[in-house]
C-alpha cells in the first residue's frame, strides 16, 4: 500500500471508472442509466402516490398493509431495494420511524435513494436511543402521549411509513392528496403536511 | 462486540442537520460510486449486497467515520474489486494521482457458530432473545440489541443469510423476525416501556426466552 | 451504550505499530498539551481528571478518532477552560489563526441512577454481574463488561465516584473491585476459559450474581 | 463557533498557551517543570528497578505484591498516577498485560507517560478481545498453554507487570537485573529480555 498522502475522492472515483471502461466492465450507456434511475425515478414522489392512494382506496390500503411490494408494484413502483416492502401506518397513539444504523439501507423504488441527513452517523446512532430529541431537531414535536416505534433496517424488509391523513382534506382527489407526503413522512420524521400549508 | 458501522444507540454526536432541497447527488464523483456499486454484479461474477457491505465495514474505523456515504461506497467496492482481481491497485493510484486507501483484510474467523435454521422457530406474540454472539465479521443483529429480550410482531419470508453469504459460508435462507424491544430493555431503567424499535433479525441470531 | 471513546473489543483495527526508540513527545505542541493538562488544577477552581476525560469523551466522534492522544488532551482541556470560563474562544482562535474545534457540549441528562455504596457489598470470590446501564454521559464500565458475569479478585480502598465527579453529582466513595471475566463470558462460546480480562469497578456498577 | 477550517494543532497549542501566559495563569517555569517530568522523571527504568529489588530481595517482593504503592515509594517512585499501584506477577502458567481501553490511563512514576502505540486506539480495542493476536504482532509469540490475563485500567488502579526472571541470572546484581526490563516488560507486551542477549 502507498504511504503517499490519498488522491481526492473526486480523482479516486475518476480512477475507477475509467480503469473499468479501459477493460471494457462498464460502458457510459451504463452508467447514465443507473445514474437516471437514481436521480430520477426512485423518488418519494412515488411512496406519496401509495399514501394517497391508501388514504382514499380501503381495498388498496388493506393489500398495503398486507403485501407491500405487491401493492407498491400495482402502481409501478419495484426494483431493487424494493424486493420486500412493509409499509407502517401511524395512528393517533403511536408514531413511526424508520433508521438503518448499520449502513443506510432505503426502500430505493418508493422512497428514493437516502439524503445525507438520513445517512449521516448523526441520525443512524442516535434515533434509536432519544427519538423524541432527534425528531424535534428536525422540526417535530409529538405529544408525550404519542408512543414512538422506531424500525430499523437491519434485514431484508424495507419500510416505509403511512403517515396519518390531515385533517380538512376529506374532499381532495389522490393527486391533490400525495402533495402532502415528503420524503421526511415516508420515513416518519415529518407528519403530512397540512391541508392549508 | 460491535464494528465501528454499528452505530445505533452511540452517545456523543451533535445535532441532525437536514439540508434544504438536498439533491440525490452533490458532485460528479458521487454518481460515479453509486454506478460502480450497481454494475458489480456485472464485474464481479460472485457479487453479494453482504459482501459489499463487510467491505464498508471493514474500513479503518478513523476513514470510515471521517467520510461521506459515497466515498465508503466507492471504498468498499474498490476494495472487493481488487482483492477479486478485477481491478489493480497500482493502476488505480497511478491513474488516481495519489493512495486509494481501500479496507483493511477479513478478519480470520469472521463468522460466529450459529447453527443454521430453515425452519422457522419463533411466532408472532412469542417473546424471543438475541444471542449475546461476538463475531469479527459481517453480522446484522446490532449490538444494541444483543443480549435483549423483545416480542416478535412479523415473520418475513426466508431471506440469504448474510454472515454466510458475506463470507463464503454455506449457502443457506432463513427467516427473519420483527422484533420490538422496549425502551426500557434496551436503555435501561429511566426509559419508558411505551417507546420501542423493532429490528429485523435472522432466526439464528435468536434464542426463546421463556414466558 | 458507548461512547466512541470505549473502545474495548471494538474489531475491525489494523496492527498495532510500535516505533523503536520512541520518544515521549514527538512535537513541542504535544508537550505544550501536557503542561497545559497538568496546570488545570491551578486554572479551574473545581477540576477533577473525571471532567477531564469526559470532556475528551465528548468531542465528535470522528475527530476523536481521526487525531492524536495530545490532540484530544488539548480539545479536553482546553473545552474546560472555555466552558468554565478561564479562557475565550474567539480569543483563541484569533490567536490561532484558524478554527479551534472544542468538544461537544454535556448530555441533558449524562448521570445513571446508581444508588450510592458507601459499604463494600462484594468479596473476594464472589461473583458479580455489571449492570446493564446506559447513561449519556462519563461511566467508567467498559460496554463490553455491561451485563457479564464475573468472578472478584480483589477488593480496593474507596476512590471518587467518576460519573457524581464528571457531572457534579454529590460527591461519593465507594470500593473498585478487580473482577475477572473469562473470555467466554465476554466474547461467546468460541472463545476458552482460561484467557480472561480484569476490569477494576465501582460498587454502584455491581450486582450479585447468585452462585 | 467558527466555520473556517482548524488551525494546525500546534498553533492550537501555542494559543492556549498563550493566552494562559497572558493571564498569569501559566508561568514558562512550571510548563518547563512540567514537561521534565514528563520526559525524565517518570520512565520505565524505575519500573526495572523495582522488579530487579523484587527478583532479588524476597522481602520487597512480598511487600511489593501486598502494597505496591509503599514499595514503590521506598525507591522514591511516587507522584501523579502513582497513587494506588497494584504490581501483578507473572508464572510459568500465566502472564499478564495491561491496558486502558477508555482513554490511555498508566502508572507513569514506575512505566512513565504511555507511548503511541499503547495509546492507539488499535492497541486499546484488540487487546481485550484477541490478546495473543496483538503479542504476537508485537513480537511475543506465547506457548498456548499460558493462559492471558489482561488488565484494564478502567478506574484508580495503574498496574505494573513483574515479569519471570531470565533463566541464567542467578549471580546477576540488582543492577545487572534491572537492565532486562523494557517498558513493554512492564506493560506485559514482550518478557524481561534474555540474559544472554
Amino acid at each position: 500500500m502507498s504511504r503517499q498522502d490519498p488522491a481526492p475522492i473526486a480523482a479516486r472515483a475518476a480512477a475507477v471508472k475509467s480503469a473499468l471502461l479501459d477493460k471494457g466492465l462498464l460502458n457510459t450507456e451504463t452508467v447514465d442509466h443507473i445514474v437516471h434511475l437514481g436521480a430520477d425515478e426512485w423518488k418519494p414522489e412515488n411512496g406519496a402516490r401509495v399514501v394517497a392512494r391508501a388514504w382514499t382506496d380501503p381495498d388498496f390500503r388493506a393489500r398495503l398493509l398486507d403485501d407491500g411490494t405487491a401493492a407498491c408494484a400495482e402502481l409501478g413502483y419495484e426494483g431493487p431495494q424494493g424486493e420486500y416492502i412493509v409499509a407502517i401506518e401511524d395512528t393517533p397513539d403511536r408514531h413511526n420511524v424508520i433508521v438503518c444504523t448499520q449502513c443506510s439501507c432505503t426502500a430505493w423504488p418508493v422512497i428514493g435513494l437516502p439524503t445525507d441527513w438520513y445517512k449521516s452517523p448523526e441520525y443512524r446512532a442516535r434515533v434509536v436511543r432519544e427519538p423524541r430529541p432527534v425528531l424535534r431537531e428536525l422540526g417535530l414535536e409529538l405529544p408525550t402521549d404519542v408512543a414512538i416505534r422506531v424500525w430499523e433496517t437491519s434485514a431484508e424488509t424495507r419500510y416505509m411509513v403511512i403517515p396519518l391523513r390531515p385533517a380538512g382534506t376529506e374532499s381532495w382527489t389522490e393527486e391533490q392528496l400525495s402533495r402532502l407526503v415528503t420524503r421526511e413522512a415516508l420515513i416518519g420524521t415529518a407528519l403530512a403536511l397540512p391541508a392549508c400549508g | 462486540m460491535r464494528g465501528i458501522h454499528d452505530l445505533g444507540g452511540m452517545y456523543g454526536f451533535g445535532p441532525v442537520v437536514r439540508e434544504t432541497d438536498e439533491p440525490v447527488f452533490h458532485e460528479l464523483w458521487q454518481e460515479t460510486a453509486f454506478a460502480v456499486l450497481m454494475a458489480a454484479g456485472t464485474v464481479l461474477p460472485d457479487f453479494n449486497a453482504d459482501q459489499y457491505r463487510h467491505s464498508v465495514e471493514r474500513m479503518a474505523p478513523s476513514h470510515y467515520l471521517s467520510v461521506h456515504y459515497y466515498e465508503r461506497m466507492l471504498t468498499g467496492i474498490t476494495t472487493l474489486m481488487v482483492e477479486q482481481g478485477a481491478l489493480d491497485l497500482a493502476d488505480l493510484e497511478a491513474r488516481a494521482g495519489g493512495a486509494f486507501p481501500l479496507a483493511l483484510p477479513v478478519a480470520a474467523v469472521p463468522m460466529a457458530d450459529l447453527a443454521p435454521q430453515p425452519v422457522a422457530r419463533f411466532h408472532v406474540g412469542q417473546q424471543v432473545r438475541v444471542r449475546q454472539y461476538s463475531p469479527m465479521g459481517h453480522t446484522r443483529a446490532p449490538g444494541f440489541c444483543r443480549g435483549k429480550t423483545g416480542t416478535v410482531l412479523r415473520v418475513t419470508p426466508k431471506f440469504s443469510f448474510p454472515d454466510a453469504a458475506a463470507h463464503g459460508g454455506d449457502r443457506r435462507d432463513e427467516h427473519t423476525y420483527h422484533v420490538e424491544f422496549t425502551a426500557r430493555e434496551l436503555w435501561g431503567s429511566d426509559n419508558g416501556d411505551r417507546d420501542s424499535v423493532v429490528v429485523d433479525l435472522w432466526d439464528s441470531y435468536l434464542e426463546g426466552a421463556g414466558a
